[in-house]
């Protein structure tokens, strides 16, 4: 997918000079973020079939105290991983966000993210075209998606 | 819904309270790992030398207590008494007579507005923010030596105490007693040197339930009206005086805000 | 309008030669959600590059919360290093912040 | 009028420094502004504030008992049986609203119960500002004594204990009759979760 994506970028280079961002716009998926289930959103990724891995570790507190911000580490140890995914299973758009790590970046990300209810928060990583799972439940004692 | 009752939703029976409190912490810490309070560290150092007010002034000269422009650490030397007002003064208190004195601006235009929302924080509390986190590392060292600064902390040790209301709570009726909590909130003793020091150095906090930074003031104010009284005044004399005891009881601990809160 | 953003990016590993380098990276954004009663207005993109270098493209979405923080890490690296953050959002309002490794 | 003489006495020795209890309240009385559904009156103290402020919640024996009686006087124990329906007691004991200055004046009132105690097992998010109340029923029985003990404590809590920090929640109007008799059930009621 990336490599159609910088086909696309290089072809159009020249009309976005002076909006080089226009050409990020289109890789967003927009049909995995507009996904309902996080079957569909990972159907979205073309993470249809996933693998279990204790070498992909989420931290995060077990219960989070507001659900407008819960702070996720992800790291993978699985060599070769160009990219993780984050699914929040109960969110009304489970999936969250998508990194794409490329020359040198290693397979980890901290990020802040918002949870309607308590939910598995499902982790997926790329690794030489196969993809690996990590799942853990995280309690919310006050929803954050209104805001 | 941001009165006592903070944690209304129950959450299943599935871990004893001790892993509960464990892992709240966990999310506390990591929490302020990655905090957002320093986007307002930076907007607030803009605004603090931005000119401004009919005198088309900055408020670099302002006067914190270590003299004019001297920002690094005064903070945590703050309340105290200073002599061109005559009175002991907070740090919000502070700003709003350095507007006036240095930007010409009238005091109704500067407390208009002193509480922002998260679409539009307030100037007040964006140069709190700068000014609280230029302090990070510093002592707490709020002064009482001045007979003004003793009636201060005495008059704040009292509002401290007070107990009055529909409720009849006091700021001691929850923060008097060790290893007590609201819901699963703890709550620190703040008449002891251990609780102050603990609540005092991480506010004013960016509070993720408001996704905005809140100021000192502010967290006296919902005190407050969580405690069932009326509104204090920003900035009166009993809201600086409860300040100024609860800095001198915070005394000696490193100062390390703005923090970051549920 | 696009608010402040601030980073800060630093070796860490510890050793002579740094392991990896870490960036940490604030940006001010709504980040407001379809349930939320105000227009949808979210970042889509953040682009991380090191010397001009992309290092990560992240496809981000309105879950993730208001005032984004993120920390990402660089294989190596060396002081001086520029480390380049970009944005862009739903609405096509873009924001970018550049510094040297520390 | 004896409780008044005694403040003057307790206040008289105190440091200079100190301010009295009369220009605490009148300092707060000029900084608190009424809002909301809030009275700025409310910053002033009635006796029970006042003795219990200056002597930090140790009135000793004697002004306790008095304090206590005179507190008896303004429970208003209904006619009748005072065991209302658990359940609408639950939903009281969760809920923290009511009496703030951004509440209605119109809306239901909660009863903050669990910001302070410990009451049904399954509720893991409780306070512990007041005592644990689990199995409160079970222990104590649901006789009509401790039914009008239950109400009257709920009612105006400094009739038993004159300061107790639990708010006098029926003399303040922050609950309804019917509201303090559905956690009186909530708290004795063998079905009610509380005691299972």
């Amino acid at each position: 997918m990336n490599k159609i994506r910088r086909t696309l970028l290089g072809a159009t280079a020249a009309l976005l000079l002076f909006k080089p961002f226009a050409a990020l716009a289109a890789a967003w998926n927009k049909d995995a973020f507009a996904a309902k289930t996080p079957q569909d959103a990972l159907k979205g990724i073309g993470a249809g079939d996933v693998a279990a891995s204790k070498d992909l570790v989420i931290e995060a507190p077990q219960i989070a105290e507001n659900g407008a911000v819960v702070p996720i580490e992800i790291s993978s140890a699985i060599p070769g991983t160009t990219s993780i995914a984050v699914v929040i299973e109960k969110n009304p758009f489970p999936l969250a966000a998508q990194f794409d790590f490329e020359n040198g970046a290693l397979p980890y990300v901290k990020l802040n993210v918002k949870m309607n209810e308590t939910s598995d928060v499902r982790v997926v990583a790329t690794a030489g075209g196969r993809r690996y799972a990590a799942t853990k439940e995280i309690k919310v004692t006050i929803g954050g998606c209104g805001g | 819904m941001k009165g006592l009752a903070l944690l209304l939703l129950a959450f299943p029976l599935w871990a004893g309270a001790q892993d509960a409190k464990k892992e709240i912490e966990k999310y506390q810490q990591m929490l302020g790992e990655g905090s957002p309070a320093e986007l307002w560290e930076l907007e607030g150092e803009a605004l603090w030398k931005k000119a401004q007010g009919p005198k088309n002034a900055s408020l670099e000269k302002c006067d914190l207590g270590g003299g004019p422009g001297k920002v690094a650490g005064a903070y945590a030397r703050l309340p105290r008494y200073f002599k061109d007002t005559d009175q002991v003064q907070d740090l919000e208190s502070r700003l709003l007579t350095c507007m006036t004195a240095l930007q010409g601006r009238d005091r109704a235009e500067t407390t208009k507005r002193l509480f922002g929302n998260a679409d539009r924080p307030s100037e007040m509390e964006y140069l709190v923010a700068y000014v609280v986190g230029q302090a990070r590392g510093h002592k707490m060292a709020a002064p009482v030596s001045h007979p003004k600064e003793r009636a201060s902390y005495e008059l704040g040790k009292k509002v401290f105490f007070y107990r009055a209301g529909n409720w009849d709570f006091s700021c001691a009726s929850c923060h008097g007693e060790q290893d007590k909590r609201i819901r699963m909130q703890d709550l620190p003793v703040l008449s002891e040197p251990a609780g102050a020091q603990k609540a005092y150095t991480t506010w004013p906090a960016y509070r993720v339930s408001n996704s905005q930074l809140k100021t000192m003031q502010w967290r006296i104010n919902d005190c407050y009206r969580q405690m069932r009284f009326p509104e204090p005044e920003f900035a009166s004399e009993s809201t600086i005086a409860l300040t100024h005891y609860l800095a001198v009881t915070a005394k000696g601990a490193p100062y390390n805000g703005p923090g970051t809160k549920r | 309008m696009a608010g402040p953003m601030k980073m800060r990016a630093t070796l860490g590993g510890g050793g002579t030669a740094a392991a990896y380098t870490d960036v940490r990276v604030l940006m001010t954004h709504p980040m407001t959600t379809a349930q939320s009663n105000q227009p949808l207005h979210f970042i889509q993109n953040v682009t991380v590059k090191q010397n001009g270098k992309t290092m990560v493209e992240a496809q981000i979405s309105q879950a993730v919360s208001r005032n984004p923080v993120f920390t990402f890490r660089l294989k190596g690296g060396a002081k001086g290093d520029k480390i380049e953050v970009s944005w862009l959002d739903n609405k096509g309002e873009t924001n970018s912040i550049e510094t040297a490794v520390a | 009028m004896r409780i008044l003489l005694f403040i003057g006495v307790l206040t008289a020795p105190l440091a200079l420094a100190e301010p009295t209890a009369r220009e605490v309240q009148d300092i707060h009385l000029r900084d608190f502004h009424s809002k909301g559904i809030v009275k700025k009156e409310a910053a002033a103290q009635d006796a029970v504030q006042r003795i219990c402020t200056v002597t930090n919640d140790r009135p000793g024996a004697e002004i306790a008992k008095q304090l206590e009686a005179d507190q008896m006087k303004t429970i208003a124990f209904p006619a009748g049986g005072l065991m209302g329906d658990w359940k609408r007691g639950e939903d009281i004991a969760q809920s923290g609203r009511g009496m703030t200055w951004t509440d209605s004046a119109t809306a239901p009132n909660g009863g903050s119960c669990y910001n302070c105690h410990q009451m049904a097992a399954k509720e893991i998010s409780y306070g512990t500002l007041g005592p644990s109340l689990q199995g409160f029923g079970k222990k104590r029985g649901g006789g009509a004594d401790t039914q009008k003990y239950v109400y009257g404590k709920i009612y105006n809590a400094k009739a038993y204990n004159a300061c107790s920090q639990m708010p006098r929640l029926g003399w303040s109007g922050s609950l309804t009759e019917q509201q303090i008799k559905d956690l009186v059930a909530y708290l004795l009621d063998p079905a009610s979760p509380v005691n299972q």
